[in-house]
C-alpha cells in the first residue's frame, strides 16, 4: 500500500479549461500573500473563470513559526506569550486557554476575583476584536471610512489594558493561578463610563454599515453554508453560530464566571456572510451586557493564587483545555511526561486554521467580489493560522 | 450521558479499545487497524452523532517507535467529549484517513502530515499545509534536525 | 452685478447678444493679427495647463482633508501650512520614481495609456462656461460633443489594463469597459432631459436658459430625477466608490493601474481628479444654472444681494458642492458588485431615464413650468 | 433590496442542555415603495452620519506624536524598556543642585564639591540585583544573561553583567515578574531605534557588585567602594539569535557568521 502525496506545483500546473461554450480559459490568480484581502499575508490561489470563482486552494504557511515545536522547550509560563502572537486579537483569551488547561491538569484553584476580572477582560477583548473585524469587513467592501471608526474604538479599548496590564496587543496578562497584575482601583469606574460609549458605538455602526442597501446587497445570500455542514466542516465560533447552531463554550461548558451571568448565544438563520456579519454585531451587545452584570461587584481576593516562580509540573498524559476566543474555539492539547516541567507535546487548535476550510466549499459558484466578503465574514487572523 | 457510560458505550460496540489512563476527559485507544471503523460508529451511532472533530494531530514517541495519533471529537446532539488515539509505527507511520468523515480531517490530517510526517491513507490531497513542498523531514518529529535549529540537548 | 443683469436681461429679451470666447475672439482677431490670435490660443492652452495641475493639486488636497474628517482624523499637517503642500510633495516624490514597464507589457501602448486618460477631461475643460465671457469654445453642438468625447475615456482604461500583461489590470479594465459604456447610456439620457428643456445643445446657451430658475427644479421632477440620474451615472463613470469596481482595491490590488507607477501612475490619479471637477461642472452648469445667481421668484432685494458675488464664484461654489458631494458618497459607501452594478443600470437607471425623457418632453410640449419663462 | 432586521431570544435545546439564544431574522419590508424608502433611507443616515463626523472637530483622534512628546502620557504599568530599579537615584537625580548644596555645606569649591560628588555619586547606582538569574531563566527568548563574578569582600556570587538584548526581548514581563528581589522593572521607553541591531544589546548595571543591602551595611567607606565596579557596556559576544537558553547550548552553525563583539565606534553609541 503506498500512499500518494501530491505537491502544490501539480495541483497548479493542471490543464486549466475552458468551461463555457465560449472559448474563454479558466485562468488562476493569487490572492495574497501580498494583497489587500490577505490581512496579513495567507496565499490563496484561486481558479477563475471570468469573474466567477470556480476553485479556492488556501495555501497558508507565510508566518509560520513553529510555535508548537518551540513549546517543547519552554514552561508552562513561558508558553503563555507565545499564545499572543497567534490570534492577536485574542490574546487575553489565548492565554487564558492555557492557564485553564495547566490549572485544570496541576489542580491549581482560582477564586472568584480573578474568575470574573478574567471574564471582563476576555469580554473587553471581543468587543476589542470585533470592533476592529467590522471595520475591516467595511475596508474589504469599500467602505475605508468604517475602517477607521472600527480603530478608534479598538484603541479608546486599547488604553484600558494599557492601563491595567501594561501592553495593548501582545498582553500575557492571564497567568495559571491568576493574573499579572491586579486592576487598579478605578478600572471599574472606567470600564463603566466606557460600556455607553461603546452601546453607542455599536448603534453608528448599525447606521453606517448594517442599513446600508449596499452593504446588504453584497453580503445577503452569499456563501451559504447550512448548520450540519459548518459543523462537519470544523467551523467553530460566529462562522458556525450564524448557521444556526449555538455552540458557543462559553455557554455549553461554562468557565470563569460565565455561569453567573445572563447572556445569549447569538444565532443566524440562513448561514451567509450576513448572518455571520450580524451575530459579530449581536455578540457585541451581549459583550457589553455580560460586562454590565460583572463590573458592579468584582469580589475581593488575592489575584493571584500561585506565586510566580514556583514549579508547574503537570502528571503525565493528555490534558486538554478550550476557550471560546472571538474567532471561535481555541483549545489547547497539552501531552506531559510527568517528569519535566515544559510540555512533552503541544498543539494549538486554533479556529481560524480550521474556519479558513470552509472557503474551500463556500466560495466556489461566487464571483471574485463576493469570494472577499466571504472571506471577509470568515474574520481570519493569519499568525493563527499558520502557529 | 456521563463520561463513563459513554466509555461503556462505546466498548461494547467495539471491543477492541482500551480506555486511556492519564487523561482529563473521556478517552479511548483504538488499534489503527479498526480506527476507520470506530470513528464510523462515533460519528453515526444514534447516542453519541460526533459530528465535530475539533482537533486532529500526532505526538511523536520515538524511544516506543510510535506515532500517537490524537483525535477530539464532540457531540453537538448530545454534548459529549471524547478523545480518541491511535497508535501507528513510527517506522511505517499510515493510518487511514478519516476525511470521509469529516470534512475538515482533510485538512487536519494534511498539517499532521506536514509536520510530523504521518501517511494518511485515501486522503483525497495529502500535500504540505506550511511548509514548501521540497522541505525536506518534518519538524515536529522530536529528532528532526537543520541546519537552522538550536542543538537539543543531551 | 449689472454685467450679469445685461446678459440675462438680453438672453431673456431674445437680443442677439452672444458670449465672446476665447475661441470667438481668436477667430474675430484673424482679420486684424495673426499674432493676436496667437496669443489667445497660447492663453487657452496655457489657461487651461494652469487649471489642469492647479485643480489636480488643490482636488487631492481637499479630499484627503475631507476623507480625515469623515474619519476623525486631521489629514495632512506635515508639508506646508495646514499640510498645503503636501501635494506638492508627493508629485515631486512620483515623479522621481522610477517609471516601471513590465518586462512582458505591451510597451508603446502601456505608456500612451496614461496620457489618453487625462486626454479627455482635459478636453472636456475647454468647453466649460466658467463665467460669462470665460470659456475656451463655444460649440453649438456641446451636448453632442461631450458624449462623444467622454465615451472615448474608456480607451485610456482598456488600453492601460490590456497592455499591463496584468490579470488584476485585465479584469479592472474590463469592468471599466462594461462600466463606463453602460452608464454612459444613463447619462446621456439625463443630459437629454436639460437639452429638451432648454432647446440648446449649446453650454452657454444651456446656462443662459435657467435665467429663471435652474433645471433642477424648473423641469418639474422630470428636471430633479434627470439630476439625481446624472449624477449616481458621472459617479460611476469616475470609477469613484461606491462605483469603483474597476480599481476595487480590496479586490483587484489597483485594477488597471496595478502596473503604473511614477509619473504615469500620477497621470491616471490626475485624470481621475481632473474628470470629477469636469463632471462636477457639467453638473452645475447643466442643472444648477452654472454660474448664473441664486434667484427667488420677484424677491427684488435678495436677487440683487445674490447679483452682487461674482458669476466666477457662483460657478465655482456649486462645483464645489457637487464635488464635495461625490466624496461624501466615497466615504461612506461601500462598493457594489459588478453584477449589482449592471443591474442598478439596466434594470433601475435607465428605465427610469426613459421615463423621465418621456416626462419632460411632455413638461416640454405642454409648457407647463412652474414658473413661466420671462416673456 | 434593503431587509429589515430583527433579534428574537428563545430558548433552544443544544447540546443536550437547554441553551438561551438570540435568533437573527431578517423580513422584507412590505411593498415596492417601502422597500425603495427604507433603501433611500438607509444611504442617508448613513451620509447623515459622515456629515456629523465632518463637523464635529472634537470628535478628531489623531494624537501627533512626535510633537507631543512633552504631553504624551504613558500609564504607569507600561511595558517598554527594561532597566534596572535604582534606589538611591531618585535623591540624587538632580546633579547640579547636589554639587551646589554639597560645596555650600561643606565650605569648599565647587569642584571638591563635583569629586567628592563622583565619588558619592556611585551611591546612585546602587541596585537590588543578587545576580540570582531567576529572569534569565523565565525569559522565554533567552534575552536576559546574567553574568556573575565571585564577590571579593562578601565572598558570594553577585552581579557582574546584567545583560538585556532589546532585539529579542517581546516585553512579556516574565523577568519582572520573576524577580524575587524586585530589580527590574519595565518603564515607558519605546524609542529605540538604530541602524545597527548590535546596538540593541544593552548592560543594564552600572556596578558590578553585591546589593544594596549588604553595601550599605558596609560602613568602611573604602570597603564599600572596593565591593563595587563600574560598569558601562557590555562589550561581549552578541549572537545575533540569542543568548543559550537555559537548557540548551548556544547555536554553532551557520548563521553564527553574523555574530560579532560590537565594535568600538558602536560601543561609544551604545550609552
Amino acid at each position: 500500500m503506498t500512499v500518494h502525496v501530491r505537491t502544490l506545483d501539480e495541483l497548479l500546473h493542471a490543464p486549466l479549461e475552458a468551461d463555457s461554450d465560449l472559448t474563454t480559459q479558466e485562468y488562476l490568480v493569487n490572492m495574497g500573500p501580498q494583497h489587500p484581502i490577505a490581512h496579513g499575508s495567507l496565499r490563496v490561489v484561486v481558479r477563475l473563470d471570468g469573474e466567477t470563482v470556480k476553485e479556492v486552494i488556501p495555501v497558508p504557511g507565510y508566518v509560520h513559526r513553529g510555535v508548537e515545536k518551540m513549546c517543547e522547550h519552554l514552561n508552562y509560563r513561558q508558553v503563555i506569550p507565545y499564545t499572543d502572537r497567534l490570534d492577536y486579537l485574542s490574546a487575553i483569551m489565548n492565554n487564558w486557554a492555557v492557564a485553564k488547561t495547566v490549572e485544570t491538569a496541576a489542580g491549581i484553584e482560582t477564586n472568584d476575583r480573578i474568575e470574573v476580572i478574567r471574564t471582563i477582560m476576555a469580554e473587553l477583548q471581543r468587543l476589542q476584536s470585533h470592533a476592529l473585524w467590522w471595520g475591516v469587513t467595511g475596508m474589504d467592501l469599500g467602505a475605508y471610512t468604517a475602517f477607521l471608526y472600527g480603530f478608534r474604538e479598538r484603541e479608546i479599548i486599547g488604553e484600558i489594558f494599557e492601563e491595567t496590564i501594561g501592553a495593548r496587543l501582545t498582553m500575557n496578562y492571564i497567568q495559571p493561578g491568576g493574573l499579572m497584575y491586579d486592576i487598579k482601583p478605578d478600572f471599574a469606574a472606567k470600564v463603566k463610563k466606557l460600556l455607553p460609549y461603546l452601546k453607542d458605538c455599536v448603534e453608528q455602526y448599525e447606521t453606517l454599515l448594517s442599513g446600508n442597501v449596499i452593504f446588504q446587497e453584497r453580503l445577503r445570500n452569499v456563501g451559504i453554508v447550512d448548520g450540519a455542514r459548518a459543523v462537519a466542516l470544523g467551523c467553530t465560533g460566529p462562522v458556525v453560530r450564524a448557521s444556526g447552531v449555538p455552540l458557543d463554550l462559553r455557554a455549553t461548558e461554562p468557565y470563569g464566571a460565565y455561569g453567573k451571568v445572563q447572556f445569549n448565544v447569538v444565532v443566524g438563520t440562513v448561514g451567509d456572510c450576513w448572518d455571520r456579519y450580524y451575530v459579530r454585531l449581536e455578540e457585541m451587545r451581549e459583550s457589553i451586557r455580560i460586562i454590565e452584570q460583572l463590573i458592579d461587584g468584582i469580589p475581593d481576593g488575592p489575584y493571584s493564587t500561585i506565586r510566580y516562580n514556583v514549579e508547574l509540573t503537570l502528571p503525565e498524559g493528555i490534558h486538554y483545555g478550550q476557550v471560546e476566543t472571538a474567532r471561535g474555539a481555541f483549545g489547547v492539547l497539552i501531552v506531559s511526561d510527568g517528569k519535566r516541567e515544559i510540555p512533552y507535546r503541544l498543539h494549538f487548535r486554533s479556529p481560524n486554521f480550521n474556519n479558513l476550510w470552509v472557503v474551500t466549499a463556500m466560495a466556489p459558484g461566487w464571483r471574485i467580489a463576493d469570494f472577499i466578503s466571504i472571506q471577509s465574514s470568515l474574520d481570519l487572523v493569519i499568525p493563527d493560522i499558520d502557529r | 450521558m456521563d463520561p463513563e457510560s459513554l466509555l461503556a458505550l462505546v466498548e461494547t460496540e467495539h471491543p477492541s479499545i482500551r480506555r486511556r489512563s492519564h487523561a482529563d476527559r473521556p478517552a479511548v485507544s483504538v488499534p489503527s487497524g479498526e480506527l476507520l471503523a470506530v470513528m464510523t460508529t462515533l460519528r453515526d451511532h444514534a447516542d453519541l452523532r460526533f459530528d465535530l472533530l475539533l482537533t486532529l494531530t500526532a505526538v511523536d514517541f520515538p524511544g516506543e517507535d510510535r506515532f500517537e495519533l490524537l483525535y477530539r471529537l464532540y457531540s453537538t446532539v448530545h454534548g459529549l467529549w471524547l478523545i480518541v488515539s491511535s497508535d501507528v509505527p513510527r517506522s511505517r507511520p499510515v493510518a487511514p484517513s478519516v476525511s470521509s468523515l469529516w470534512p475538515i480531517a482533510e485538512w487536519q490530517e494534511r498539517e499532521a502530515y506536514d509536520l510530523m510526517g504521518v501517511l494518511y491513507d485515501n486522503h483525497p490531497d495529502l500535500r504540505r499545509v506550511f511548509l514548501e513542498d521540497d522541505w525536506v523531514g518534518y519538524p515536529l518529529r522530536k529528532d528532526y534536525q537543520d541546519e537552522y535549529m538550536l542543538e537539543l540537548p543531551k | 452685478m449689472q454685467f450679469v443683469h445685461t446678459m440675462a436681461a438680453a438672453a431673456a429679451t431674445n437680443t442677439t447678444w452672444t458670449p465672446q470666447t476665447l475661441a470667438d475672439r481668436a477667430v474675430d482677431s484673424v482679420p486684424h493679427s495673426l499674432w493676436l490670435t496667437a496669443g489667445y490660443f497660447l492663453l487657452a492652452v496655457v489657461g487651461v495647463a494652469a487649471l489642469l495641475s492647479f485643480l489636480g493639486m488643490a482636488l487631492i488636497y481637499i479630499e484627503r482633508k475631507i476623507a480625515a474628517h469623515f474619519q476623525c482624523r486631521l489629514g495632512p499637517t506635515r508639508v506646508g501650512p495646514f499640510g498645503l503642500l503636501q501635494t506638492l510633495a508627493d508629485t515631486l516624490k512620483l515623479v522621481f520614481k522610477e517609471d516601471f514597464v513590465p518586462p512582458k507589457a505591451d510597451r508603446s501602448l502601456h505608456m500612451l495609456a496614461p496620457f489618453l486618460a487625462l486626454l479627455v477631461p482635459v478636453v472636456l475643460l475647454a468647453l466649460i462656461p466658467y463665467s460669462p465671457n470665460v470659456q475656451v469654445a463655444d460649440l453649438n453642438i456641446g451636448i453632442l460633443f461631450i458624449t462623444a468625447i467622454g465615451g472615448f475615456g474608456v480607451m485610456g482604461i482598456l488600453i492601460a489594463g490590456w497592455s499591463s500583461n496584468n490579470k488584476w489590470s485585465m479584469i479592472g479594465a474590463m469592468r471599466a469597459g462594461a462600466q463606463i459604456i453602460s452608464y454612459e447610456l444613463s447619462a446621456t439620457l439625463a443630459l437629454l432631459v436639460v437639452v429638451l428643456f432648454s432647446g440648446t445643445m449649446s453650454l452657454t446657451g444651456i446656462v443662459l436658459s435657467q435665467q429663471e430658475g435652474w433645471w433642477i427644479w424648473r423641469g418639474h421632477a422630470a428636471g430633479f430625477v434627470a439630476f439625481l440620474i446624472y449624477l449616481v451615472a458621472s459617479t460611476a463613470d469616475l470609477n469613484r466608490t461606491p462605483f469603483d469596481i474597476p480599481e476595487g482595491e480590496s479586490e483587484l490590488t489597483a485594477g488597471f493601474h496595478t502596473e503604473y507607477s511614477g509619473l504615469r501612475f500620477a497621470f491616471f490619479f490626475l485624470a481621475e481628479f481632473i474628470n470629477m471637477f469636469t463632471v462636477s461642472a457639467l453638473t452645475a452648469t447643466l442643472f444648477l444654472g452654472g454660474w448664473m445667481p441664486f434667484h427667488v421668484g420677484d424677491w427684488t432685494g435678495f436677487n440683487a444681494a445674490m447679483d452682487t458675488i461674482p458669476p466666477g464664484i457662483w460657478f465655482l461654489a456649486k462645483t464645489t458642492a457637487v464635488i464635495f458631494v461625490i466624496m461624501w458618497f466615497r466615504w461612506t459607501f461601500p462598493r457594489l458588485r459588478v453584477d449589482q452594478l449592471m443591474h442598478l443600470e439596466w434594470k433601475v437607471l435607465l428605465p427610469l431615464g426613459f421615463a423621465n425623457l418621456f416626462v419632460a418632453a411632455v413638461v416640454v410640449l405642454t409648457e407647463l413650468y412652474p414658473f413661466p419663462l420671462g416673456k | 433590496m434593503i431587509h429589515a432586521i430583527k433579534v428574537a431570544q428563545e430558548e433552544r435545546l443544544f447540546a443536550g442542555k437547554s441553551v438561551s439564544v438570540a435568533v437573527i431574522t431578517r423580513g422584507r419590508p412590505p411593498g415596492y415603495l417601502r422597500v425603495a424608502f427604507s433603501a433611500v433611507t438607509g444611504l442617508l443616515r448613513g451620509l447623515w452620519l459622515t456629515l456629523g463626523y465632518l463637523w464635529s472637530p472634537e470628535a478628531i483622534v489623531t494624537r501627533q506624536y512626535p510633537e507631543n512628546r512633552a504631553t504624551l502620557q504613558l500609564t504607569e504599568r507600561f511595558r517598554g524598556n527594561l532597566r534596572f530599579k535604582f534606589p538611591n537615584e531618585k535623591a540624587q537625580e538632580d546633579h547640579a543642585a547636589f554639587i551646589e548644596q554639597l560645596a555650600h555645606e561643606t565650605q569648599t569649591h565647587a569642584h571638591v564639591a563635583a569629586d567628592l560628588v563622583r565619588e558619592e555619586n556611585e551611591t546612585r547606582w546602587y541596585h537590588n540585583c543578587t545576580g540570582c538569574g531567576k529572569c534569565q531563566e523565565a525569559c522565554p527568548n533567552a534575552s536576559i544573561k546574567v553574568f556573575t563574578r565571585q564577590g571579593e569582600i562578601l565572598e558570594d556570587r553577585e552581579v557582574d553583567r546584567f545583560v538585556w538584548r532589546l532585539d529579542s526581548c517581546m516585553f512579556c514581563n516574565a523577568c519582572v515578574q520573576a524577580c524575587p528581589w524586585d530589580a527590574i522593572e519595565m518603564t515607558g521607553g519605546f524609542e529605540n531605534a538604530v541602524y545597527d541591531r548590535r546596538l540593541l544589546v544593552y548592560n543594564l548595571n552600572r556596578l558590578a557588585g553585591p546589593r544594596i543591602n549588604y553595601i550599605e551595611e558596609e560602613e568602611n567607606p573604602d570597603v564599600r567602594k572596593r565591593m563595587v565596579e563600574r560598569r558601562d557596556r557590555y562589550g561581549g559576544e552578541v549572537p545575533l539569535n540569542g543568548f543559550a537558553l537555559p537548557n540548551l547550548p548556544p547555536v554553532t552553525t551557520p548563521m553564527e557568521s553574523g555574530s560579532r563583539a560590537i565594535d568600538a565606534d558602536a560601543q561609544a553609541r551604545l550609552t
